[in-house]
């Protein structure tokens, strides 16, 4: 179990700095679409068969395919990876990284020193669990939950409209 | 009876983060910046799911669950922003489509 | 409930303006002085029940009380109660509004109904500020008559309006804010009548609080009170607020939201927190002097008219605080007429002022002089109020003044004379908007309307008031003679000393 | 009959408020009747109730009228009340004496000038408060006298404002006389605190039980008081105004800045003898600040032009010599002095007027000249008053009440030598400057044309004051020459003092030499005048243009100097800090927090660029120093 964990964590990390390193946005989804599913088989091994579902259902699934729209309904020409390249010059990378690693480092420090019993047993805790707690203890959060989408829902289609009053132009002229 | 790497989870989950972070500072282009964004909320999902099981409790997962929503949500919202300033500025630069003046 | 009525009769007339203005701009003016006359004659009522003779309440405190739970859990409730010195206040507050409206009966031709509207709120604010005998509600009213003014100033006032409107309201909000601070701390440290918290003003009567708490929240009262009043460091928001709002504005700034700062000090401040007082009395009254010479001077230099006009008003406010915090018999009865009589000079003043841009157009007494050749009715109007406003004997404010300083001469001679000097700068400032506005040669010689019948009315108001006061000051000073006994009382304890001095020396 | 005390104030003031609100439209004989004929009800008026007053004096010779109470605070609790004894009534019946016939000679003297109404509302409200401030009981009331008579003051020497000069004038008058009410007032603070009252007599019995004599409080008081008396009656140091009041019209220079105004000091500190008396630091001051005032404004008067400017510091002068009286307790010699110069110098006055008016408002004595023939009742008037200034011996009322001083500055108790040679020596001046001005205005050569001649509204009041001027003098004779007392005896009545006065003066041979050396004093001024001015006025001249002549020519005619002194120490300064300060350095401050404000505002601003990944970079940045400070603290 436990070189599964350390498996699927590699591969996560792997394809994750290969979605942000790579040049075309249909490459870089690709890459997300691995790490999502590594992360939903750290999930698994962690005792979370349900949550692993739903990761792949929705993130590799449902959210992926979305961007995948998105980007064939822009159409983004050749011209954007080229682009792309010319954004991404090592003097861009070196302070973000560092920045970065900083933060890491940080965070690391946080969950060492935090507890010094690093592990704990192992307990799966299933859907049933999970949803006793949602509707019970969380039933307000759902409520609000829901609202958000329905706002989500909302807006989307607003935005999505395609004469929207173009202010912005207009606020730029003045 | 298994053991949980309850603190390597919590690393790679960090280490996650903090990718999806660096993309956020890095990329120029909107998509990059709005997939960047899934990495990170997935990250704090997992930190979540993490404790969760470390725990014992199915409250980590609950809040995967919100998390999920919030990410449903705003990848929507967002993709139909992208969608709209390609239209507007035909380019997904996010630095060239500022109008403020600061 | 009449006092509740007292209250709401603006409120609602000023809703029925404000609706109604759209429509008939004349009818809305009827309807606020309508509104306003019913309210008075209400007030009038219970000053001849009251003050009259026969109905005294014997020895409550108050003339009338009425109290309604409104969050009981902090012990806020809605507790209005009237005494001598609320009267007098919500008398010369309905009169000046009355005025007010019969001033910008002209004036004001743009959004007559939300005019009136803010104007009447405004005085159902002050009139609240006035009854209101829960430190909460109190504050409530405080901010009530705060928004108004600001839409006042901002919407009708002249050129420079919207800084002197965003100056008005950052001072007064941040000194409110201070005293929100203060109302809290005062209700959570007050031991209370033991039943939780309480804003209630009499349970804080009862049992004054002292030690150091009670000097840093009275200082927060202080603070508060003393930019209303204005005192002097925190007067600068004054002279651009006068200067720069309608002539009703002005008129209802001076004449009364300044003296909700005099108010507040003498209701809560000397008897809640009689120790903290003893100790900064002090301090107060060197303000006061410092006030009343600073202002007189800044007022000498001004070239415009309402300006000069308003900074008198920060120097005759000065007075008031020295008076407050002399604390003696003579200074507390000369605080109060000085409170009528500077509503009655400056509001006819700032009126006077007004009607004059009316006609030249112009505020800048560099642009003026020898006006009396050309509107003789002005000059006599001005002078006699400039008079009023440098003390002449025989008008209400040498009285004020005379019984304020014979009072602060008991417990502090020096600063005493130095205020006195305070009569000869009235003098230089006010012969001096005589002598550049109405005396010497005229700057044109087109010919301007005078005195229209209605400002004759209203002027020969305002003049009877003030000889009234002059020559027979006592019905206002029975009036207010018990409360300021008991505030007395309530303060003696560390005073004991002085009273005695200038007890036995009378 | 006393009852009708309180209405004798009240039909001025009526008067008044007819010609405020009617003056427009009432023709102008109407606006003449009630505005001289109110002062003359009230004249006679007075004359009754002093009738009834004499003849069946009441109890304790004071008459005491209650209107209403004014304030009532603790023990304090000053009436509207009148209070009527020989003082006052002295007082009241020569304002609305004297002041009806100014009123009437005002009739023709104004008579062109388009304010009429205006200007007899003015002196109608003048007399009202002159007379609250002579029957006041108390002190408080007093000073709504007070003050009012210095508001008309003001508006009458400014009646002519559309003259940038006059309007400087009257408000130096107002500012100046405020000066010294305003120590006033801190000297009634005084008494209130101390004393608990402001009623005259109460004040006077309580002052003497409770302080008693040479007290400190006793002597700050009366300082106090004599603070106002001194801004008022236009003495040193506080005398600058009076001169340049004469811008106003010459009836108001007769009655407000001759007559009765300027002597409410007097008044005051008559009223108040018995504080003065307990007090002989109090005494002695006032009686320096008379000797002082009367050497000062006789040599100033000595070098003026302006025939008005003359009689203006003839006034300050004459008071200065009732100061001197008062300073060494000899109360009604310096009421007597009151009477006699309000009489010669309201006739001098007029008469100045009379010239002045038909010459076309010419002021200017080198520019007159020779008119003794041409305005003859004029001339003839105006030398009597002259005389009665002069004190001429024997024949005019001025010898015997200024004889009556200088005999008491030598022989009271208070009294000396030098106060006595100071007054001599200001006798010797006043002779001096009076027939200077009467040699250069009326004989010589005629250098003006007379334009029209007086009428008879101005010639009565003349000949009336003329002949007041000479027989008001008979009423009290020194007791070597008549012993006649009426006057000081009914002063009496009001100053129980004034008695034992009359007792240490009974030195008979002492007192003839000092009359004989008075009376040679005035004559030999008259000479003096004559030779300089009118015999021989190149020596005047020459005397004059020597350095030394000129710059003491230059300083006494500029009133020694204290014009320019006061400019230099209080205008000046006063102005320059307030021009200074006009924007407020207070609001500064504020500003200073709204300026930070804005610079904050504005260097934020700087990072609103709208960088979605500069904003990120900061949140990242901003939560690696929290989780930093919070991992390493």
């Amino acid at each position: 179990m436990t070189f599964a964990f350390y498996l699927f964590s590699c591969i996560a990390i792997l394809a994750t700095a290969m979605v942000v390193t790579s040049r075309h946005p249909v490459h870089g989804l690709l890459y997300l679409v691995v790490s999502f599913l590594a992360v939903a088989s750290v999930f698994y091994v962690l005792g979370a068969p349900f949550i692993a579902l739903l990761e792949v259902i929705v993130y590799a699934g449902a959210i992926m395919v979305l961007f995948v729209f998105m980007i064939m309904m822009l159409n983004l020409g050749p011209n954007v990876a080229s682009e792309e390249s010319q954004f991404l010059r090592p003097s861009v990378w070196v302070g973000p990284s560092l920045l970065c690693l900083v933060l890491f480092v940080e965070m690391i420090y946080v969950v060492v020193s935090g507890e010094p019993s690093a592990t704990a047993a192992a307990s799966e805790i299933d859907p049933k669990q999970v949803g006793v707690a949602l509707i019970g203890k969380y039933y307000l959060a759902v409520e609000f939950a829901s609202m958000l989408l329905l706002a989500g829902i909302v807006a989307a289609y607003h935005l999505g409209k395609r004469s929207l009053p173009d202010e912005t132009t207009e606020e730029a002229i003045q | 009876m298994t053991v949980l790497p309850v603190n390597g989870g919590l690393v790679l989950a960090a280490g996650l983060f903090a990718i999806g972070l660096l993309g956020v500072l890095v990329r120029r282009n909107l998509l990059y910046t709005l997939m960047c964004v899934e990495i990170m909320m997935n990250a704090a999902g997992l930190a979540f799911v993490v404790a969760g099981a470390k725990w014992g409790q199915p409250d980590g997962q609950v809040f995967f669950i919100f998390i999920l929503t919030v990410a449903a949500a705003e990848v929507a919202v967002g993709l139909a922003l992208v969608n709209q300033i390609y239209r507007r500025f035909h380019t997904l630069d996010n630095d060239s489509t500022s109008s403020m003046r600061g | 409930m009449t006092l509740v009525l007292l209250v709401f009769i603006p409120l609602a007339g000023g809703l029925i303006a404000g609706w109604m203005g759209g429509k008939d701009s004349t009818a809305c003016r009827w309807i606020s002085l309508g509104a306003l006359g019913l309210d008075a004659l209400l007030a009038l009522g219970l000053a001849f029940h009251y003050l009259g003779g026969s109905g005294n309440p014997g020895d409550s405190r108050w003339f009338i009380e009425w109290s309604q739970p409104w969050i009981p859990q902090f012990g806020i409730s809605f507790h209005f109660a009237m005494d001598g010195l609320s009267l007098v206040m919500v008398l010369l507050t309905l009169f000046l509004g009355l005025i007010g409206v019969g001033a910008s009966w002209t004036e004001i031709q743009e959004r007559v109904g939300f005019f009136h509207f803010n104007f009447l709120w405004i005085l159902s604010g002050v009139l609240g500020v006035f009854l209101a005998m829960d430190l909460f509600l109190f504050f409530f009213f405080w901010e009530v008559m705060l928004v108004p003014m600001y839409l006042l100033i901002r919407i009708w006032g002249h050129e420079n309006r919207r800084y002197a409107a965003v100056k008005f309201f950052l001072f007064t909000q941040a000194s409110g804010l201070l005293m929100l601070i203060s109302i809290v701390a005062l209700a959570l440290l007050h031991p209370g009548n033991g039943q939780g918290v309480t804003f209630d003003y009499n349970v804080f009567l009862q049992n004054p609080l002292h030690g150091p708490a009670a000097k840093w929240i009275m200082l927060g009262f202080f603070v508060a009170f003393a930019t209303k009043l204005p005192a002097f460091p925190f007067h600068p928001w004054l002279a651009d607020a006068h200067t720069e709002a309608p002539t009703a504005g002005s008129i209802i700034l001076a004449g009364i939201l300044l003296k909700t700062g005099a108010y507040g000090m003498l209701r809560f401040i000397l008897p809640l927190f009689p120790t903290a007082v003893h100790e900064f009395s002090t301090t107060a009254m060197i303000l006061g002097v410092i006030g009343i010479l600073y202002a007189a001077i800044l007022a000498f230099a001004q070239d415009d008219m309402k300006r000069l006009v308003a900074y008198t008003s920060v120097s005759h406010m000065g007075f008031v605080l020295l008076g407050i915090f002399a604390g003696t018999d003579f200074a507390l009865k000369g605080v109060v007429i000085q409170m009528i009589c500077h509503g009655l000079s400056a509001g006819a003043q700032f009126m006077l002022v007004g009607a004059l841009y009316e006609r030249i157009h112009t505020r800048d007494m560099r642009k003026m002089g020898g006006l009396w050749d050309a509107i003789p009715g002005f000059g006599v109007a001005t002078m006699f109020f400039a008079m009023a406003s440098l003390g002449l004997p025989g008008l209400g404010n040498f009285v004020a003044e005379f019984m304020i300083l014979v009072g602060s001469f008991q417990v502090a001679p020096k600063l005493t004379i130095l205020a006195t000097l305070g009569l000869i700068a009235a003098t230089l400032y006010s012969l001096r908007l005589i002598r550049r506005a109405f005396h010497g040669p005229r700057q044109d010689e087109k010919a301007y309307p005078d005195l229209t019948l209605r400002e004759r009315a209203l002027n020969g108001a305002f003049a009877l008031g003030l000889i009234w006061l002059g020559v027979y000051p006592q019905p206002a000073i029975n009036a207010v003679t018990p409360t300021l006994k008991s505030i007395q009382s309530s303060a003696a304890t560390p005073m004991a000393e002085h009273n005695a001095i200038s007890g036995e020396s009378q | 009959m006393l009852n009708l005390l309180w209405t004798i104030p009240v039909f001025p003031f009526l008067g008044f408020l007819i010609l405020l609100f009617f003056g427009e439209r009432l023709p102008r004989k109407i606006l003449a009747l009630v505005g001289a004929g109110s002062v003359g009800v009230s004249a006679a008026v007075t004359s009754l109730v002093a009738y009834a007053f004499i003849t069946n004096p009441p109890e304790g010779h004071a008459f005491h009228q209650v209107l209403w109470t004014w304030i009532s605070v603790g023990d304090f609790h000053p009436q509207i009340a009148f209070y009527l004894d020989a003082l006052a009534l002295v007082m009241a019946g020569v304002v609305t004496g004297v002041g009806f016939l100014i009123h009437v000679y005002s009739i023709e003297y104004m008579g062109t000038d388009k304010d009429f109404a205006r200007f007899f509302a003015c002196m109608n409200l003048f007399v009202f408060a002159m007379l609250v401030l002579v029957l006041a009981d108390n002190l408080l009331l007093l000073y709504i006298g007070w003050e009012g008579v210095g508001l008309c003051s003001y508006l009458l020497i400014g009646f002519w404002y559309r003259e940038p000069a006059n309007c400087t004038a009257a408000q130096k008058a107002f500012i100046v006389t405020r000066v010294g009410d305003t120590v006033m007032a801190i000297g009634f603070f005084l008494l209130v605190v101390q004393l608990g009252t402001l009623d005259v007599q109460g004040l006077m019995e309580r002052a003497q039980s409770e302080w008693g004599p040479a007290s400190g409080m006793a002597t700050l008081a009366a300082l106090l008081l004599l603070g106002g008396a001194v801004g008022k009656s236009g003495q040193l140091p506080l005398q600058t105004w009076l001169p340049d009041a004469m811008a106003g019209p010459t009836p108001v220079s007769a009655l407000i800045h001759a007559a009765t105004m300027v002597t409410a000091g007097v008044y005051l500190i008559a009223r108040t003898h018995v504080l003065f008396e307990l007090s002989s630091t109090a005494m002695m001051a006032v009686a320096v600040v008379g000797c002082l005032t009367l050497l000062l404004a006789g040599f100033s008067a000595l070098v003026q032009t302006d025939i008005k400017r003359v009689l203006a510091y003839s006034t300050i002068s004459q008071i200065g010599y009732m100061f001197l009286a008062l300073g060494v307790g000899a109360w009604s010699a310096a009421m007597f002095h009151f009477m006699t110069h309000a009489f010669f110098k309201a006739l001098l006055f007029l008469a100045a007027g009379g010239v002045i008016h038909a010459l076309h408002d010419e002021q200017n004595m080198f520019k007159m000249g020779g008119l003794w023939k041409q305005l003859p009742v004029v001339f003839w008037t105006f030398l009597i008053g002259s005389a009665a200034l002069a004190g001429i011996p024997l024949i005019d009322a001025g010898f015997y009440s200024k004889d009556a001083i200088l005999w008491a500055a030598y022989s009271s108790e208070h009294g000396s030598f030098l106060l006595w040679l100071g007054a001599w020596i200001g006798a010797i001046m006043t002779s001096i400057y009076t027939f200077r001005m009467v040699f250069i205005s009326f004989f010589g050569e005629a250098k003006n044309h007379v334009h029209h001649k007086p009428g008879l509204t101005i010639l009565i009041p003349l000949i009336i004051l003329a002949a007041l001027s000479l027989v008001a003098g008979f009423i009290e004779l020194p007791h070597n020459m008549g012993h006649i007392q009426m006057f000081s005896h009914f002063m009496g009545t009001a100053f129980e003092s004034a008695g034992e006065h009359a007792q240490t003066m009974a030195e008979p041979g002492g007192e003839a030499m000092f009359q004989i050396l008075a009376g040679v004093g005035s004559l030999a001024g008259v000479l003096i005048a004559w030779w300089f001015f009118l015999k021989n006025p190149a020596s005047a001249d020459s005397l004059a243009s020597t350095p030394t002549g000129s710059r003491l020519h230059h300083f006494w005619k500029s009133g020694w100097g204290f014009d320019a002194f006061y400019d230099k120490v209080f205008v000046q300064p006063f102005r320059w800090i307030s021009e200074v300060n006009k924007a407020d350095i207070v609001d500064g401050f504020y500003s200073a927090i709204a300026g930070a404000t804005q610079l904050t505002h504005s260097v934020l601003s700087l990072t609103q660029t709208g960088r979605v990944r500069w904003y990120a970079a900061w949140v990242t940045v901003g939560s690696v120093m929290i989780l930093g400070a919070l991992l390493f603290k």
